[in-house]
């Protein structure tokens, strides 16, 4: 009972912010809502007994894609300019017609999940199943690595390929990413210092020891390398991490190293083991782990460089 | 109703709001926005479909979203780089409708 | 657990995919030779796929070692094959051309992007062609999808930059369509593989709302029309090697993939109600992107145009592949289309490249008098078009001849009627460019700028697509023989 | 129920009506400052009776201790932002051009 309602609250709170990040009439209002909706959403996968979600929802799903949008709605704001100043809307017909079409399209999915049958066997009961063949004791941390590598592979080259896109239209320097720090010359808030002092160190902790964990609970190299990429856009913000127009040789390899890795792994395979992608007998474990910790800086860098809107960054301590 | 069943209608709904932001407003922020609305409702569509078996939780299902989220935050990157690179080469913040 | 099935399959995706990576970690300008080395290797690897899917019947390779629906399938029949090879060779062509337009001094920052992109592109193709799983086909579409689009913008133009944007827009929607039908399939099916789930989803509203929305998604990749507006724009902008591998490759994935899903996952749903929606399309993009070509006053837009017509011939396959008389000639005629419309068109934007790098522009009214100083290229340029327009002895000849005979077979006389129409319309449009391009140039002309020389290898490589075009309209029968292995059950 | 049980119910009531109070403030009242005021202390305070809350019903010390380094995390996020808050807003308003320390 009090479930159902906790349920029902959700859902309607989630809806109630999505109508509002649509409808809202300021856009600093839709971002900030959106950004709310993507942590009650961290809330919904925990409800749906998935951890690895909400841990993965929280940091990029709300704190990243929020620390974007944020940046990308000051670059958009044009100098001297309060409101928003949005292009025109649409004739009412059209919004008519948008109304019908997303109206069938809730109709049309509403219809069909509720005729929809559970299967009887499932990837995902097979992979429950055979668990123990993956060398891990994570059933997501299987599926992403052993069961269905081949997907965790290209996702990461997915990441790579949207860096080196950011790299072809970028913006120069001193306007990309969060833009120009809004005082350079005066001095840093007294807190900031001791804010950075407690959390960088314990953020390399937690990430490390999602890292770890990743083989036998909720947890891996998509939390930990979130979690470092968030460490980065914090670093990047305060100027620590200062923009530059090149990539260093180390923050190259650092970017393809684990893809690399990867792949030299899987192609080993091949001869050591019995396929493309499948580990020698027991050594699954070790090389999961091997591969998550290569994968966790190449998913960590260029989050932190797409936020940075360059090519590079360096230490500039203080 | 079950407590999936309830998630599954709440991400059409969700898909319903996204599609109709994506064509009513203009402005390119809003309308990638809208896209992570309707990412959002798609991923909520296979977690719940993975909490309807009797006795366990499919995590296939959760493996396809967690990549799935990484997936978003990629494109989205990308369509705000290329949205503010457009702002700054022409001053416009959403796509004029005549031209193609 | 064993992997089965040819080493090759996954090489195909991995060789360009380190390929690109170890460019990008040594630089483009450190290591110039590399991507050659990377595309030779590549179509090695695919030629060796061919050999054995030519030689032993389609091949299944399971990554892991795990069977699905546990692991994801690599598979490879005779049309997925033969996309590879087509692939491959405008692969290989825009490697080869693309080295000396890129490093003229101008482009330096370019060639640092477009290597990286291009060859994790090349692997995203390859990983589409031969992926037997809806999930693994998401985020290879995904991956070709965010290599495009930089590929449009890479000049960094008003122009192009907004075509980047509606391209990067739209294309995310589709892929988010995709997505919830796969969603929808998967909760009803349980499995992820393209057999599997066809074995299991049956023809029901679930079923049917799945295969909408995915179709809706891959007609908006594929540009097919109403969805085809953001291809002009995009195609028309990039430069000449990207804009060849977009129309040519990336396009036609969509379409590769619309006759996949609906031959292999779907074919209890393709009703010939269905089959008339999707072919009604296809016919309708046929006439309209041909129209449309005969209006343009410049040369891109001229052939990213007939790419949106092109695009929708193998579409007429689906209404015709429930007649029984018509469906096995309208099956190959399909399939070859896709293939001389992918060695064609990349041949006539890299002509195309040639001319506007030579003159500085592609208006159509300023190409009087090119002929003598760009004689190869416009030679390269008039034979691609004779494929477009479906004349003999071109491989565009004999797809249209499948199907049409196919349809005419069937009597089918409508789609016979399109299709015959389209290539009367593509006549139009391609003997319109070659008339200004033969034309003496106009006395009263002012003085012209004298046009920039070509690098050779530039002038070569569309040439050699072209003439693989005829090679490959005068000795059909390998091509042909190797689209029998694995041929869809559903046809007739 | 045992006393550790009303406890513990006890504190996340509390906690409970604290957060509402602090929303309330937050949508109330006029102004960024009392807006601050009413959030850092009252769901600070709110944030650490959920914690004791929880405490008191966790299997082991060790979860205990977790709660509690929750609660700390959160102080000094929570410290801090508003720290930033404050120095920006009171840049913006009052116009002096210098930052306070």
């Amino acid at each position: 009972m009090i479930d159902r309602a906790f349920d029902l609250l959700l859902i309607g709170g989630m809806l109630g912010l999505a109508v509002q990040v649509v409808a809202s009439r300021a856009l600093f209002r839709s971002v900030v809502l959106f950004i709310a909706l993507g942590l009650l959403m961290a809330v919904v996968w925990a409800r749906l007994a998935a951890p690895d979600l909400a841990l993965a929802e929280a940091a990029i799903g709300a704190g990243l894609t929020g620390a974007l949008l944020l940046a990308a709605y000051r670059a958009l704001q044009p100098a001297g300019e309060a409101g928003d100043a949005e292009p025109a809307a649409l004739p009412r017909r059209w919004a008519l017609v948008a109304a019908v079409l997303s109206g069938a399209l809730v109709a049309a999915i509403g219809w069909a999940v509720l005729g929809l049958e559970p299967p009887a066997a499932s990837a995902g009961r097979e992979a429950l199943a055979r668990l123990g063949e993956s060398g891990v004791k994570s059933p997501i941390t299987a599926v992403l690595l052993s069961f269905r590598a081949v997907d965790t592979l290209a996702e990461v080259v997915v990441l790579f390929a949207a860096f080196l896109g950011a790299r072809v239209v970028a913006e120069p320097l001193g306007r990309a990413g969060p833009g120009p720090r809004p005082d350079p010359a005066g001095g840093e808030p007294v807190l900031m210092p001791l804010l950075l002092r407690v959390t960088v160190p314990m953020g390399v902790l937690v990430a490390g020891y999602l890292l770890w964990s990743g083989g036998h609970q909720p947890g891996g190299a998509f939390q930990a390398g979130a979690v470092l990429a968030a460490l980065g856009v914090l670093l990047r913000l305060t100027g620590r991490l200062q923009p530059v127009a090149e990539t260093s040789p180390a923050e190259r390899l650092a970017l393809v190293g684990g893809i690399v890795l990867f792949s030299a792994i899987g192609l080993a395979g091949a001869g050591m083991a019995s396929a493309v992608l499948a580990y020698p007998e027991g050594w699954a474990y070790t090389l999961i782990l091997l591969i998550e910790t290569g994968l966790t800086l190449a998913i960590a860098l260029p989050l932190t460089l797409l936020f940075s809107g360059s090519a590079g960054l360096r230490w500039r301590g203080r | 109703m079950t407590q999936a069943g309830l998630y599954t209608l709440a991400a059409s709904a969700l898909a319903g709001i996204g599609v109709y932001g994506l064509i009513v407003r203009r402005h390119l922020l809003r309308r990638i926005l809208a896209l992570n609305l309707l990412g959002n409702a798609v991923f909520l569509l296979l977690v719940a479909l993975a909490r309807r078996h009797p006795g366990y939780v499919d995590p296939v299902p959760h493996a396809m979203v967690l990549t799935g989220i990484v997936v978003a935050v990629s494109a989205t990157a990308l369509a705000l780089v290329l949205a503010r690179r457009y702002y700054a080469e022409t001053g416009l913040r959403h796509l004029p409708e005549d031209e193609g | 657990m064993a992997a089965g099935g040819a080493l090759s399959l996954p090489l195909a995706f991995l060789l360009p995919l380190l390929t690109a990576l170890v460019v990008f970690l040594l630089g483009a300008r450190r290591a110039p030779w590399l991507p050659g080395i990377g595309a030779l290797a590549t179509v090695a690897a695919v030629a060796d796929a061919v050999r054995h899917v030519a030689a032993h019947g389609p091949q299944a390779y399971h990554l892991g070692g795990w069977m699905p629906p546990l692991g994801v399938e690599l598979y490879a029949d005779g049309l997925a094959a033969l996309m590879l090879a087509m692939t491959a060779a405008v692969g290989l062509a825009v490697t080869a051309y693309a080295g000396p337009y890129l490093h003229d001094g101008h482009h330096h920052q370019e060639a640092e992007r477009f290597w990286p992109l291009w060859l994790v592109q090349w692997a995203a193709l390859n990983g589409t062609f031969l992926a037997a799983d809806l999930f693994n086909l998401y985020i290879m579409l995904e991956l070709v999808t965010l290599t495009a689009v930089p590929l449009v913008a890479i000049t960094g133009d008003r122009a192009s930059l907004g075509a980047a944007m509606r391209y990067l827009l739209l294309a995310l929607l589709a892929s988010l369509a995709y997505l919830l039908g796969v969603a929808l399939l998967y909760g009803g099916t349980g499995t992820l593989h393209l057999r599997q789930v066809g074995e299991l989803v049956g023809a029901g509203g679930p079923a049917a709302v799945a295969a909408a929305l995915i179709t809706a998604g891959l007609l908006l990749k594929g540009a097919i029309f109403p969805l085809h507006t953001w291809l002009v724009p995009a195609h028309s902008n990039a430069p000449a090697p990207a804009s060849a591998v977009l129309s040519a490759l990336v396009v036609q994935a969509g379409v590769y993939l619309v006759l996949r899903l609906w031959l292999w996952t779907f074919p209890a749903l393709l009703s010939p109600a269905v089959g008339w929606l999707l072919g009604g399309l296809g016919a309708a993009s046929v006439l309209y992107g041909s129209l449309q070509a005969l209006r343009q006053s410049r040369l891109k837009p001229v052939i990213a145009y007939s790419t949106v017509a092109q695009l929708g011939y193998p579409l007429l396959l689906l209404p015709l592949a429930a007649v029984p008389a018509a469906a096995a000639q309208a099956w190959q005629g399909a399939a070859y289309y896709i293939v001389a419309h992918g060695l064609a068109k990349a041949g006539a934007f890299l002509a195309a490249g040639n001319i506007r790098y030579s003159l500085g522009h592609d208006r159509l009214a300023g190409l009087r008098g090119i002929a003598p100083e760009l004689s190869v290229s416009v030679l390269a340029l008039g034979l691609a078009f004779v494929s477009l327009m479906g004349l003999p002895p071109t491989a565009g000849f004999l797809a249209k001849w499948q199907l049409l005979s196919g349809a005419l077979g069937g009597g089918q006389w409508p789609w016979a009627a399109v299709i015959v129409l389209g290539g009367l319309l593509a006549a139009g449009y391609g003997l319109r460019v070659l008339a200004m391009a033969l034309a003496a140039a106009p006395s009263d002309e002012p003085v012209r700028r004298p046009p920039q020389r070509l690098p050779r290898r530039m002038v070569a490589v569309p040439l050699l697509l072209a003439l693989a075009v005829y090679l490959l309209g005068v000795s059909a029968v390998p091509a042909l023989r190797l689209l029998e292995q694995g041929a869809p059950e559903a046809l007739g | 129920m045992t006393v550790a049980e009303w406890l513990s119910v006890g504190a996340l009531a509390l906690g409970a009506a604290f957060f509402f109070t602090g929303t309330v403030g937050l949508l109330r009242f006029p102004g960024t400052f009392a807006r601050l005021h009413a959030l850092t202390k009252a769901d600070n305070l709110g944030l650490g009776c959920v914690a004791l809350g929880l405490a008191l019903q966790a299997d082991s010390a060790w979860v205990a201790a977790k709660l509690a380094l929750v609660w700390g995390v959160a102080l000094v996020a929570a410290t801090v932002s508003a720290h930033l808050i404050a120095r920006y807003t009171l840049r913006e308003r009052g116009g002096t051009g210098r930052a306070p320390p």
